[in-house]
């Protein structure tokens, strides 16, 4: 896997993407646009976008409630993608999805998922399909350290193991679930370690830094790919903002907050470039100037797209409902 | 002694309060309870005042179901707070397979007193996942007991009936009423289960409802006033115990009847109901008895979809036509 | 070229290996199949012809779900087998909030071809937790189809109907008719869902059933018959997409209606079917729509209990004397 | 825990007492007096016998649908249970539950599973409850290895290990899930290892050493009552019936069956305690009458108990149910 400077280049600009989207969609949620409530990712940059890097279009990614970056990185429409937190037609879901429930099935971005861990027997459905297709691709479920303690996490990570599926499973560990720390709701100290409990490698990772993750997530891609099966990464990180946009975080402490605040995955991959002399203060200036005025462009199609009929309410439940009523 | 006005939240807050200081055996268990008090506000003041006995889990709603089973088989009387209904459907096994069939597999060896604590319904834009009412399944269900209050009296006195029951009760209230607030009594009451409340007479047609589909039918009402057609508004407050007397007495006089529930039509509560109105009570009924209810889909993200599938007042109004027409 | 006689069991193989050959997407996955070839040997001939399509899983039903679920997100046609029935209560989130959703959600982006199958229905002595019937669960639960055949030639159109449909469908099978047998024709055919089967013609009261309910329907018939009633006997077959054509024709001809399944009664599909009838069909019938289903209780092991508890032919007489007595 | 004489003598007594209760319900599945379908444990007696020498009468005990031994070896009476088999009205559940569903709430015993691994969730509620009750009791459910790869195992574990709760895990590892080989489901060879997992103690015991099992129970046992939270045990063993009464068994072969039936848990300890000299022949021959004639008097009773009347389906759904009508 090169790390030429393109691609080093590449992977900053995604970061920033995604942390300028995550951004405006905070904006626009406080100002009534977004309807609902919206997770944001701020803080997990490093993580969406180092996997993402090592995935062709046609291999499957699942995700969970806070899957933004992660459909960003995946290479998602932004203009799409902002319709559709604006519930609007031209949406990649025509507006009956919204951030919780968003796909792109056209770059193998199986969805979002409103339920936690949901994601994860459906990835496992992926891998053994692919497996039974007999392509090279892979399968990848984002989930959280919540998400963890939920049963199907188990039964996806055994199944995908006995079968030696090409399914990857990156937990992101941000240290929260909701209100509930971490260390409260697992009594060991890394989630990695519960895959030697299902013979498959597991490893912790630094995930604030994009290029430990993207080796990480190199390796394991590449095991999937040869035919090895599963693999279970953490990536430790941390979410910088709250649960939802709105919520009170009574639950930790400002110096917390702020220490994380320290560690800011684009911030630190901003001075490794700097220091390595590809990045310049005017590229970056640049590079985010570039990325505003594409999320510029995203935010007036989502602005300018009309709200979906009520009517269109009645589309898209059935593939077939022939001879017969449903209601 | 006048009512306070109270919203669902401090209603439900105000009864659990009373109930846990009356009984030490009463705790709560679910997930994000402690901190913010639970995700409603309907839990404020327990953290502190009864520490220990609420009780915030990992995400593993399967094993939350069975653990407040384990829990009430041993001589405790939990309440397990389930989040959003739709996650229902990760305890199933244990609700409806343990929950509903231990005491009567077992002979009637053991008292099962649990509270299945569900915030459900729809119109906060949070899609097909985190909007759904769900109670029909458990009235299918042989051994659960289904509760669904509306207004903020009907809340207390409902949930310290709930909580005194002996068997597993599924109580659901809708995330949009928990701000909602109503006249509450100060002194002590439980409303038993299985007694409808007629709350408002009329001599035309009977509206039969519960939850989110009670404020329907009173706002219906009103407008029906307007052109003359006096509508009586049944709130059935539990589904299961069902009393079907009440229901009885009403038709027995309107000769008409709609059902309202927000749950979506096919296989809702309004089969159900609409079956028995016209089994049991065949040739009182001047009219078929009409069912409103959501549109048979999932709940949509977008506002104006979400608001198309959701029954309305006009609905109700629409139906109560259709009825008194004839 | 006259039918064979074939069980339930046999003409689901025989389905099975035809639309295999033709199409190699298909696959089946649940647990304890290969061995046996499915506990009740309805893969008969499947392993050995398709080695590495029938697919053992650990027991693991919530994945064995989403799993399918999955595969028929990416280009499979899973059939996934659900061992029991009263299983689904493992898989409810993955059948409920992600199958019956996901295309929907994504706003139609993707076909979800994948049949769940499932063994349902009470009478082996079996108990609670091995007996039920949940299909109305499904029935209310819009994105998915439910189909339940009753005759051997039945189950081999529907599951080839059912295998080629794009969305999910749920599908049960009696686990007591397995064995039984009836002719099945031995050309390629295909029963489209949604079409209801007239198959016995009577003029004074319709049938409605489906499954187990179906043979207590005929039973019933064959001694009304002899007491000068003719009933006419309408076998549903898909619950979801639902025939009401056929249902409102019998009755427009009967104007008497009773419906039998073997689920229990309060909130089975009976229920909606009921509600329907007395809504789209009020002035042609001359009688309460009677509901014939279990009584409301977990079904109890010890056989006279069980037995009790079932509906019966009688039950079925009963309710026909109920309305024809009018 | 002292093992002297008479405690020893006992834990055979008790092993051969569960076998021949075994024996005698699969002649009578056989007859056709026992409706439905039976589970028989012959052959893991050790574990059943082993881990309930460890427990008082007042802890609590779940099991699955294979759970006749663990049952005897908690102290249930014989003719109850029987009758319970045969559906009569004088069993533990009045024939309401049959052997998947047989429950002795007097004892502690919450009951028998038909659902797979159905048990686990409802232990942890019961060792929350022991918890907050600050009882020193302590809740231990049996479960098999094919229940290892369901969800609630999972949650349950994680659970009572944060929690620290008084519960016991054991696994009966008998080799398979119905038609299912263990090393099929399970890509690492000991179950025991996933206690590493959720932060607690995993030990694999050798589950046909009846003594062996009451070592390793005892500390767990112990460990779970001085609120040291609970313990993984996997007790190595193998079931030496079929997985139903009438099992056609085609997933094993005769070898393998055979060369387990020489490590019969039975024999075994009959052969250690011969040794030690506390087991004569003509001891055996008196324990193995005594416990017949229990069981002859427990079959009488069972076949002199009525059958329920049919409408006894009626009583014990609910405890109450006032004020409305539930049909
Ligand atoms: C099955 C289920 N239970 C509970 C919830 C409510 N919920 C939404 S997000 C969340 C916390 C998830 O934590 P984690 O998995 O760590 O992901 P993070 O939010 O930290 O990204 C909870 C409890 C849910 N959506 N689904
Ligand atoms: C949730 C669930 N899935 C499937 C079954 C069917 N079933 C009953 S026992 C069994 C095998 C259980 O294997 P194991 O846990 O190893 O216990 P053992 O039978 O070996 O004692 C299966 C698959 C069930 N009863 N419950
Ligand atoms: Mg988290
Ligand atoms: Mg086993």
């Amino acid at each position: 896997m090169p790390d030429d400077k393109k691609t080093l280049l590449e992977l900053y600009r995604k970061m920033v993407a995604v942390r300028q989207f995550e951004t405006m969609a905070g904006e626009h949620f406080a100002a009534g646009e977004i309807p609902g409530f919206i997770h944001l990712s701020i803080g997990q940059e490093a993580s969406s976008v180092g996997v993402c890097s090592c995935l062709r279009k046609d291999d499957y990614v699942v995700t969970t409630h806070r899957g933004h970056g992660h459909m960003i990185a995946k290479g998602a429409d932004l203009k799409r993608m902002t319709a559709e937190l604006f519930g609007k037609r031209d949406g990649y879901c025509k507006g009956k999805g919204g951030s919780m429930h968003i796909a792109d099935f056209s770059i193998g971005f199986l969805g979002a998922n409103g339920v936690v861990a949901g994601g994860l027997p459906i990835i496992t459905g992926a891998g053994l399909s692919i497996k039974l297709r007999k392509t090279d691709q892979v399968a990848l479920a984002f989930f959280g350290d919540g998400a963890c303690n939920r049963g199907p996490v188990h039964e996806a990570m055994n199944m995908a193991a006995i079968w030696k599926l090409p399914v990857i499973f990156v937990v992101e560990n941000n240290q929260y679930a909701s209100t509930t720390p971490m260390e409260y709701s697992c009594a060991i100290g890394d989630l990695c370690t519960r895959a030697a409990g299902y013979g498959m490698p597991g490893e912790k990772v630094d995930g604030n830094d994009v290029l430990a993750v993207r080796k990480a997530a190199a390796t394991a891609v590449e095991r999937a790919r040869a035919g090895e099966g599963p693999t279970l990464l953490e990536n430790a990180t941390y979410r910088m903002k709250g649960h939802f946009e709105g919520d009170p975080q009574k639950y930790r402490k400002t110096e917390e907050v702020e220490s994380w605040g320290e560690k800011d995955p684009v911030e630190r991959f901003a001075r490794v470039l700097t220091k390595k002399k590809i990045l310049t203060k005017k590229l970056a200036a640049s590079i985010l100037k570039e990325v505003h005025s594409e999320l510029d462009e995203a935010l007036a199609f989502a602005q300018d797209s009309p709200f979906p009929a009520p009517e269109d309410a009645m589309n898209d439940l059935y593939s077939t409902m022939e001879g017969g009523s449903h209601a | 002694m006048p009512d306070r006005i109270l919203s669902s939240s401090a209603a439900l807050a105000e009864a659990l309060h009373e109930e846990m200081e009356r009984d030490e055996t009463i705790f709560i268990v679910g997930e994000d309870l402690v901190a913010h008090a639970g995700i409603f506000g309907q839990f404020k003041g327990i953290p502190e005042k009864f520490p220990g006995r609420i009780i915030d889990t990992p995400i593993s709603e399967t094993c939350i179901a069975g653990c407040g089973l384990g829990a009430a088989m041993t001589g405790m009387r939990p309440l397990v707070d389930f989040h959003f209904s739709d996650f229902v459907t990760c305890g199933m096994d244990e609700l409806c397979n343990q929950a509903a069939k231990i005491r009567y597999m077992f002979g009637g060896q053991v008292k099962l007193p649990m509270v299945v604590w569900c915030p459900d319904g729809a119109g906060l834009r949070a899609a097909a996942q985190h909007s759904q009412s769900l109670e029909s399944w458990f009235v299918h269900m042989p051994g659960l007991k289904v509760v669904i209050p509306s207004e903020p009296a009907d809340v207390k006195g409902l949930i310290k009936a709930a909580i005194r029951d002996d068997d597993p009760v599924m109580f659901f209230q809708h995330k949009k009423l928990f701000a909602k607030e109503g006249p509450v009594p100060e002194e002590e009451y439980v409303i038993p289960l299985g007694q409808a409340a007629v709350k408002r007479e009329g001599k035309d047609v009977s509206l039969l409802c519960y939850g989110s589909g009670y404020y329907l039918c009173v706002e219906a009402a009103e407008k029906l006033a307007g052109d003359g057609i006096e509508a009586e508004v049944v709130d059935l407050r539990t589904l299961k115990p069902l009393d079907m007397d009440t229901v009885a007495v009403s038709i027995q006089k309107t000769h008409r009847a709609v059902v309202v529930h927000e749950a979506c039509r096919t296989g809702g509560f309004g089969s159900e109901l609409a079956a028995r109105i016209q089994d049991e009570l065949f040739d009182e009924l001047d009219a078929p008895v009409k069912r409103v209810g959501a549109k048979d889909f999932p709940i949509p993200f977008s506002p104006p979809m979400e608001d198309f599938v959701l029954p309305n007042v006009s609905d109700v109004l629409k139906a109560v036509h259709a009825v008194t027409y004839r």
